[in-house]
């Protein structure tokens, strides 16, 4: 059974990374995985789209604080889409609005970066 | 129509490892459906034991997969008790502040959250010892 | 993509009340989707021991909720092993005869057919004693 | 959590039970209850919709073995519709297609009974 399942797509200058299952302690060193191969690749521009996230545990949120610094030292950033209510309550809940971007879409998300150039 | 009506007691035992995170999980989610709370509940009180079992494998166990994790559910009047003990490293939760989120993320720490989300999200959360195991117990009022 | 190794043994233990039986077919289920059985294969597994611990609560606790059954779990490399305990009234399986499924309806006998689904949808299915525990044991071959 | 739910619909002068959820040792005491009161209302004619069963075990089973003779003995049956294949291959193993009549739709199951007369 996939639990998790990472998957990474170019869209322009920005890697965009559709996230599906359920993240937590086991399955969040995958997701680790993919943003250290990101850091290697010099790709600091990251949409996460969460469409199909169906749950996250604090695991999982440690990953993006784990590598949102070093995006955004490069002239990058994460970025958050396509979150359903739950998920997005957790994230509400610890104070990631204020740290982080969310987006209902993810080409909203994505555009965000083009403007900035 | 007939309701279900869980005899309590009801335990799980597993190894702790982070493989047996979704098993944990099915079995807290058929419990409280079956108690009657609301999805977005049943989500939270899924999330606190989550978060109180990873702690169990990640630091009372170092990631072996070789201890016991024992959970075990009972319903009082109105009260969803969620009892979790372990074997491993000696825990005071006492020694653990209350993170200050604000604080958190200026020192941007990567860890530290988990703890945090058990209390937001039960009712009652409180560290013991039993019989030379650790303990956690938390409470979820019944709606 | 991320594989869920379950770490057995796992093990859920219950009190005696058809009211559980939910519980025991939401853990069963959960496991068995991990070791990666189609669905109709997880059906029948669920049905055999939906079946055994029904015996359980009506033939050895004569359906009283104070009872204990406790369901272990393991895996070999190519066998599912689901052992189901309980310290009811002593069973002896000898002395229930295979029924002949076309007397049975002659008969038209309502009840008798646990026994018959169990070894039908289970590859191994053997009563025996376990330290003053009555004790079935299950067994489907892995996908 | 309704784990089972049974219904009672008259249609023409055949009675139709829609039988729902998880039919169990826990739950078949109701569809029990619900044969005895036809039994006690005379109607001998049943058809069984399946179409929202999700399971059943040999308690489940077990009922229509202990109704069916006494629906039969008074000119009526005991017909079952609209079963999935999951909840079919059971009465299959069983041997119930030889002493029951299966039918697609429950409309083909209730005419059975006006052609009887
Ligand atoms: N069950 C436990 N056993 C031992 N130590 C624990 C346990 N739970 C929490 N701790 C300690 O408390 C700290 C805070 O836990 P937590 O808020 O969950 O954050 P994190 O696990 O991400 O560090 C942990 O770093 C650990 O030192
Ligand atoms: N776990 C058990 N403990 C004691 N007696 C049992 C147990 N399982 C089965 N039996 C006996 O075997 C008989 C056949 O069981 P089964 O085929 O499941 O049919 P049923 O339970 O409907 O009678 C039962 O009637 C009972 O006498």
């Amino acid at each position: 059974m996939a639990d998790f399942n990472v998957n990474l797509r170019g869209v322009g200058s920005v890697s965009v990374i559709d996230v599906k299952g359920y993240l937590d302690a086991h399955t969040a060193p995958e997701l680790e995985n993919m943003f250290s191969k990101l850091i290697v690749d010099k790709q600091f521009k990251v949409v996460v789209n969460f469409d199909q996230l169906n749950y996250i545990s604090s695991a999982g949120l440690g990953v993006f604080m784990a590598f949102v610094e070093q995006m955004r030292d490069n002239k990058g950033d994460i970025k958050f889409s396509n979150m359903n209510d739950s998920v997005y309550n957790i994230f509400d809940l610890l104070g990631f609005p204020v740290l982080y971007e969310f987006y209902k879409d993810e080409k909203e998300a994505v555009n965000k970066f083009s403007n900035l150039g | 129509m007939s309701l279900v009506e869980l005899k309590f007691p009801l335990e799980l035992s597993v190894k702790s490892s982070t493989d047996n995170l979704s098993v944990i999980r099915d079995f807290i989610k058929s419990t409280a459906l079956s108690l009657g709370y609301s999805n977005a509940v049943i989500g939270n009180i899924i999330l606190a034991v989550d978060e109180a079992c990873t702690n169990i494998i990640k630091h009372a166990y170092k990631y072996s997969h070789t201890g016991d994790i024992q959970i075990e559910l009972n319903r009082t009047t109105d009260k969803f008790v969620i009892t979790i003990l372990d074997s491993g490293i000696e825990f005071d939760s006492k020694l653990i502040p209350e993170p200050d989120i604000k604080e958190y993320y200026k020192q941007r720490r990567i860890g530290g959250l988990g703890m945090y989300l058990m209390k937001k999200m039960m009712d009652e959360v409180v560290y013991s010892k039993n019989k030379n195991k650790n303990q956690v117990k938390m409470v979820k009022y019944l709606p």
